[in-house]
């Protein structure tokens, strides 16, 4: 157990400051912008990270960039009725991760993977959120738009980038980001081998 | 929805996301890999599945009709013995459905597990009133010696008094010419060039200065009938002689 | 000394993310509307007012209510000062020639040197770089402040002294003089000549 005696050196309690006092994550060459070029910042970081385990603040990681944040089990007692975010419908929720998964990609493809028009609004309603956004059009007949997501959508979700998407690396080695043409393909020649 | 006393059927179309969603709904179901469904019974399960809508005359939207149409086709195709010539081949048909089942499902999949990761402002905030950070800009000027040096030179070469230095030119005055072309015309006694007339060794502009103004001075010594001018044609020498 | 551990209960732990997470600080009956009536909000307090101690963050009590704020003796490293190298405009280079050349100098001395006039702004950039000072007043009507440079002006210039600065001939002999401007005036000489 760390005394919190420890962690009372300038270093330890200026990078706590500093992290504490920013709108936003910090990189550690950001944190030593402020506490000096030469501190070991990793080393400060990694001792608050053990103090404040299992407390009702946290010090989270995302990407290379450090921010407190609250203990996500603590979530039902800072919950505010304000706050609380609409609840996406399923084909909000379908629509979000067929756009991270993919990106960028049109609504056409989105559709096909849903087997279902979206309206409308599904896409709106994640633009309003900040999560998805236009990524310019893809060049073929009709220069359809695509949606690819936002910083927002990683901050949001607790992601520092899109490679810790959860089993992304597992459905990628599975074709399952690949179109059913190219699936079909593969498997195709597959089992032509097969046969033989 | 249901018909009174048919407590066991349960159909609730406004649930499904289209016929796809049905048919993957069906499919886990079956309550093993996707990848090792049945096509055949899945097809079943949806035929009968809108066979009871039908019966309870529900309105199907038209796409759960057009699929069970196909997948009718499908069946029949996958049962009868196969002709080797159709193109795709009922089992490429069940193959495409299958990928399209696992690919909406991995996406359904995906898609919960992300809504159930700590959110930001749901399950986990930030500090909500940050004293924030703040960088004060202070600009530090630069400026060489050279460049200081160079911009009063500038400053001195723009605001210097200008002055205007006259050259003192080496000319023949008119005044000058008249005395010496009728000093010169008296130990003349043939016609002579007026370049004769000038002083020996002149050169450049005070040459052309002494030209100048010994012509003009022979126009003024033959109005006043001193002298008399000769030339053949336009350009030709210039001849002069004192008057008789 | 109070171990972490004394705290790692469920109200403490509460207490601490409910603070953290609000925009205001807080009284112990809004505390308590989030983390429940009969807790001992006023003990938790005390406990993580012990705890911080010392710490780059404080549990601070304002009135009677509680929040957050960053160690008042860190405030330094939340300010962060960054230099930035701009060089001097041409006005500005201009202006402080004039200053160095024939210091003190006043503001409408220098307009007459430079013929145009010279913006509030100038001066004060001379000033920030800490290259001019203000020289005391000239005793004519108007009673108008004079410039000088200062000791940092000459050590940023490697200047010994201010005699060190070359003198108008050494100027024109090392080609310094505009040459356009030397070029315009010796035409406009033979031009004259020549109407006379």
């Amino acid at each position: 157990m760390t005394e919190p005696g420890d962690l009372a050196d300038d270093l330890g309690r200026a990078v706590e400051a500093v992290l504490f006092a920013s709108e936003h994550p910090l990189s550690i060459d950001e944190i030593k912008g402020h506490v000096g070029q030469d501190a070991d910042v990793r080393g400060a970081l990694a001792a608050l990270e053990a103090l404040y385990a299992g407390r009702g603040i946290e010090l989270a990681r995302r990407g290379d960039r450090w921010h407190f944040q609250t203990a996500a089990d603590l979530a039902h007692l800072l919950r505010r009725d304000r706050e609380e975010s609409r609840k996406l419908s399923r084909a909000g929720i379908e629509t979000l991760a067929i756009i991270a998964y993919h990106e960028p990609v049109t609504r056409a493809e989105i559709e096909a993977i849903r087997g279902v028009q979206i309206s409308k609004g599904t896409i709106d309603v994640l633009m309003e959120a900040g999560w998805v956004r236009p990524a310019g059009r893809r060049e073929v007949p009709g220069r359809p738009l695509t949606y690819a997501t936002t910083p927002g959508f990683l901050s949001h979700f607790g992601l520092a980038s899109r490679r810790d998407l959860p089993g992304i690396d597992d459905l990628k080695a599975a074709g399952l980001l690949d179109p059913v043409d190219l699936a079909f393909e593969t498997m195709e020649s597959e089992t032509v081998t097969e046969d033989e | 929805m249901s018909e009174s006393g048919d407590d066991t059927l349960k159909i609730d179309i406004d649930g499904w996301e289209g016929p796809l969603d049905l048919l993957l709904a069906l499919a886990r179901n079956q309550k093993v890999d996707l990848r090792a469904i049945s096509i055949l019974d899945l097809v079943e399960q949806y035929l009968a599945f809108v066979n009871e809508a039908r019966e309870l005359r529900l309105e199907l939207a038209a796409d759960y009709l057009v699929m069970a149409a196909w997948l009718a086709y499908l069946k029949s195709a996958l049962l009868l013995p196969r002709n080797p010539e159709e193109s795709p081949s009922p089992e490429e048909l069940a193959l495409r459905l299958q990928l399209r089942l696992e690919r909406l499902n991995a996406m359904r999949e995906a898609g919960a597990r992300l809504v159930a990761r700590d959110r930001l402002g749901r399950d986990v905030f930030l500090r909500a009133a940050p004293e924030g950070l703040r960088v004060v800009r202070q600009a530090r000027w630069e400026a060489e010696i050279y460049d200081l040096i160079a911009a009063y030179g500038r400053i001195s070469a723009r605001t210097r008094p200008v002055m205007h230095v006259v050259a003192v030119r080496d000319v023949m005055t008119l005044e000058e010419a008249i005395d010496r072309v009728s000093t010169l015309l008296g130990t003349r006694i043939e016609w002579s060039t007026i370049e004769s007339f000038l002083p020996e060794g002149a050169s450049g502009t005070y040459r052309k200065s002494a030209l100048a103004s010994s012509f003009v001075a022979a126009l003024e010594l033959a109005r006043q009938g001193r002298l008399e001018i000769r030339q053949k044609s336009a350009f030709a020498p210039l001849y002069l002689k004192a008057s008789a």
